[in-house]
């Protein structure tokens, strides 16, 4: 362990904003992927639910 | 055999009676090339060692020019399917189709390149290696163009995607194309370049006119 | 042999697949949150400070795996693609349009992450040594293959004009890494190469490692998430769908 | 001599037709009917092989199309003008038939052009005919091009009365000759006999 304190850690030898830019960048884009996907997931869910909700409708008008 | 060289024929007939779509890539390679000098400055040292890379950009961006209309028109009027349809191979049909491409579209800018070469005071032996290396590198670039015109057909903004797909392709072909005459000014020898870019031209005569007619099929279904 | 061959067609159906994908998915999470965990506490606190490039070096431990998928997930991609144009089955297509963001992203964070580690140690954002400009060309081969599938509106046509893109850039990456590399040594540019990192440490060699696990499983994650999402989308017409969805 | 059954095609999500099937033998022809969208062009593009069809099973002479000898046997004729605007009717005809690897002779083609009322226009652009014309010179290629099985979609369209029983006597001296057709129209066609499918 070469860190004697959190803040020696977070200086990161004077490299904190390359180092933390990175690790950063990519800590953000690999969360935000994966939510934009559900998303997604979830709007087609819903508009196929609604589809449903559509033809039991049409169904009981036709009956 | 007999129905490529009726391809190419073809094809060329129909450019002499369209004279204005052949000139225009050739206008443009004339015109992008001596547009350098006039924004770089005149300096001959200067231009000397930019001219492969300028000479060869313009050379990729103007065949680049053409490559929309290779399938297009021909898709447009049904004389595509025609062609998918002939008891000729469709294969052979497109690799008339990329040769016609090239005579039209590239060799022009082969014969050009000495003479826009002068302007860059570019010596005697360096032109030569130019042309050359535009001789082997022109139908590299017609014959991947055509995968990526034939992709694009009857899509939405073609144009534009088939620049952003094909251009990654020819990078290539930049390189050892624009290298081969640097590698000579610099006394290297552009040896190794040269037979690199004719490796590389073995390798598309064989793959791309496949490429290109799977692609035609999957445009025309 | 022949059980199994007939075991993959049940799955290379979209309404086999969906469900099953829909099972593995928790278990590549979990499996990319321990590696990652693993790997970042190896890559902070056990890999050593470098005695040239201090802590800047750490980058590489997201740079490497990065670049690595990126170009791993292509390879695959274009497996898909082309299993998809041989055989015909449906899924092999959504795999590989599933599969392009998530390259696409890695080959974007390959290229910030090298960006990051270039202004320090070569004092430049960008410098046009080999990786970063093959890594770039890479990028551009995914911007390609998903323009060309978004601008096309049958899917199944899309699929296989994709496949054949994906086929011709498979072949072109090794052409095209070669002759950046070539025209690379000839303009003498940069001298630092990113491969060459200075005495690579076995705790260094083995935080890249568990990194470049985690970004796999993360990717497999991901994918199965948005193929889900596509098979849902294509196949919202279909008897077993409106009965998938509750 | 040409057999088809169980063909099924989609467009997109919606189904157009399943399981059509039937056969030609020489001298048959075939009227394929519908409504607009129902698919009487799609079926013709499966059935030439343009597209690929999702189930089915198209065979000629007993051999799974497409093949190269059921090419060869083959002329399809669809809504496109598929000629050349910038060439002459001659040059297109003689083109066509270079592509096909046929060695076409000017009498021939000649021939072919004055029996479809042609006669003057051989040397002028094809831009500068009508419409009719334009699909008169497409028509030529049925008796430039030797074929067994002519598959015209909507050859009748934007004809005259005059091109419409020319190409009816076409079609029947292809028949009686051993040939087959089929075809799509709205109308009915100035054909002797033939079997009729609905989509």
């Amino acid at each position: 362990m070469q860190w004697n304190s959190v803040g020696e850690f977070f200086v990161m030898g004077g490299y904190a904003f390359y180092v933390w830019g990175s690790f950063g960048a990519c800590l953000l884009l690999m969360v935000a992927e994966p939510l934009l996907v559900r998303h997604r997931l979830s709007e087609v869910r819903k508009s196929l639910f609604r589809e449903r909700i559509a033809d039991e409708l049409d169904l009981q008008q036709k009956s | 055999m007999n129905a490529l060289l009726a391809t190419v024929r073809r094809d060329l007939l129909l450019a002499l009676r369209r004279k204005s779509e052949v000139l225009t890539a050739v206008f443009f390679f004339v015109i992008v090339t001596s547009l350098f000098p006039l924004g770089i400055g005149p300096e001959p040292v200067l231009l000397k060692k930019i001219a492969p890379g300028i000479l060869w950009v313009a050379a990729l961006l103007a065949t680049l020019l053409g490559l929309p209309r290779l399938f297009a028109a021909d898709h447009v009027d049904g004389t595509l399917e025609q062609m998918a349809l002939s008891s000729s191979p469709l294969g052979l049909l497109v690799a008339g189709k990329i040769l016609a491409h090239w005579l039209l579209c590239g060799l022009p800018l082969v014969l050009l390149a000495p003479v826009l070469g002068l302007q860059f005071d570019l010596d005697a032996s360096a032109l030569g290696i130019l042309t050359l290396a535009l001789l082997l590198g022109t139908p590299l670039l017609s014959l991947i163009g055509a995968i990526g015109a034939a992709l694009t057909l009857g899509v939405r903004g073609g144009g534009v995607l088939l620049a952003l797909l094909v251009l990654p392709l020819y990078i290539p072909a930049l390189i050892f194309g624009a290298g081969a005459v640097e590698a000579h000014i610099a006394g290297l020898g552009a040896g190794g370049h040269l037979s690199l870019l004719a490796a590389m031209l073995a390798l598309a005569v064989f793959f791309a006119p496949w490429a290109t007619t799977a692609a035609l099929r999957i445009a025309l279904e | 042999m022949r059980q199994s061959i007939i075991q993959w067609f049940r799955f290379a159906s979209p309404q086999s697949f969906y469900p099953l994908a829909g099972r593995m998915i928790p278990w590549f999470w979990a499996a990319a949150a321990v590696f990652g965990i693993a790997g970042l506490w190896l890559s902070f606190f056990v890999a050593p400070t470098d005695a040239q490039q201090g802590e800047g070096y750490r980058i590489i431990f997201v740079h490497v795996p990065a670049s690595w998928m990126s170009m791993f997930i292509y390879l695959v991609m274009a497996f898909w693609a082309g299993l998809g144009l041989a055989l015909n089955t449906r899924v092999s297509g959504m795999m590989a349009q599933a599969l392009a963001p998530t390259g696409a992203l890695m080959a974007a964070l390959s290229l910030w992450t090298g960006a990051l580690w270039g202004k320090p140690m070569w004092g430049a954002w960008w410098v046009w040594d080999a990786r970063l400009t093959s890594e770039l060309i890479l990028f551009f081969l995914y911007l390609g293959f998903m323009a060309l599938q978004a601008a096309i509106d049958d899917p199944r046509r899309a699929d296989k004009a994709g496949a054949i893109l994906a086929l011709v850039g498979v072949i072109n990456i090794p052409i095209i890494y070669f002759s950046v590399k070539w025209w690379n040594t000839l303009h003498q540019g940069s001298t630092i190469n990113m491969n060459k990192a200075p005495s690579m440490a076995q705790t260094m060699l083995w935080g890249m490692l568990l990194m470049a696990l985690c970004f796999w499983m993360y990717s497999i994650a991901v994918a199965l998430m948005r193929v889900r999402a596509i098979i849902l989308e294509r196949e919202r017409h279909t008897e077993w769908v409106k009965h998938a969805v509750e | 001599m040409l057999k088809v059954s169980g063909l099924a095609c989609s467009r997109g999500e919606r189904r157009l037709f399943a399981d059509v099937g039937f056969s030609l033998a020489a001298g048959e022809w075939l009227h394929v009917q519908g409504e607009n969208g129902a698919g009487k062009t799609s079926l013709m593009r499966l059935l030439v092989g343009l597209s690929p069809a999702d189930a089915g099973d198209i065979r000629w002479r007993d051999e799974p199309t497409p093949s190269v000898e059921f090419r060869r046997d083959l002329i399809y004729l669809g809504h496109h003008a598929a000629v050349k605007e910038d060439l002459t009717p001659l040059e297109n005809l003689r083109l066509a038939a270079a592509l096909d690897g046929i060695a076409l002779d000017e009498r021939a083609s000649l021939a072919a052009l004055v029996r479809l009322g042609l006669r003057g226009r051989e040397d002028l652009p094809v831009r500068v005919l009508s419409a009719g014309q334009k699909r008169r010179v497409l028509l030529a290629r049925l008796l430039t091009r030797p074929a067994v099985l002519w598959v015209l979609d909507e050859a009748f369209n934007a004809l005259d009365i005059a091109a419409v029983k020319l190409l009816g006597e076409l079609i029947a001296e292809h028949l009686s000759a051993g040939g087959m057709a089929v075809l799509t129209s709205h109308q009915p066609l100035p054909v002797p006999g033939g079997k009729t499918l609905v989509l």
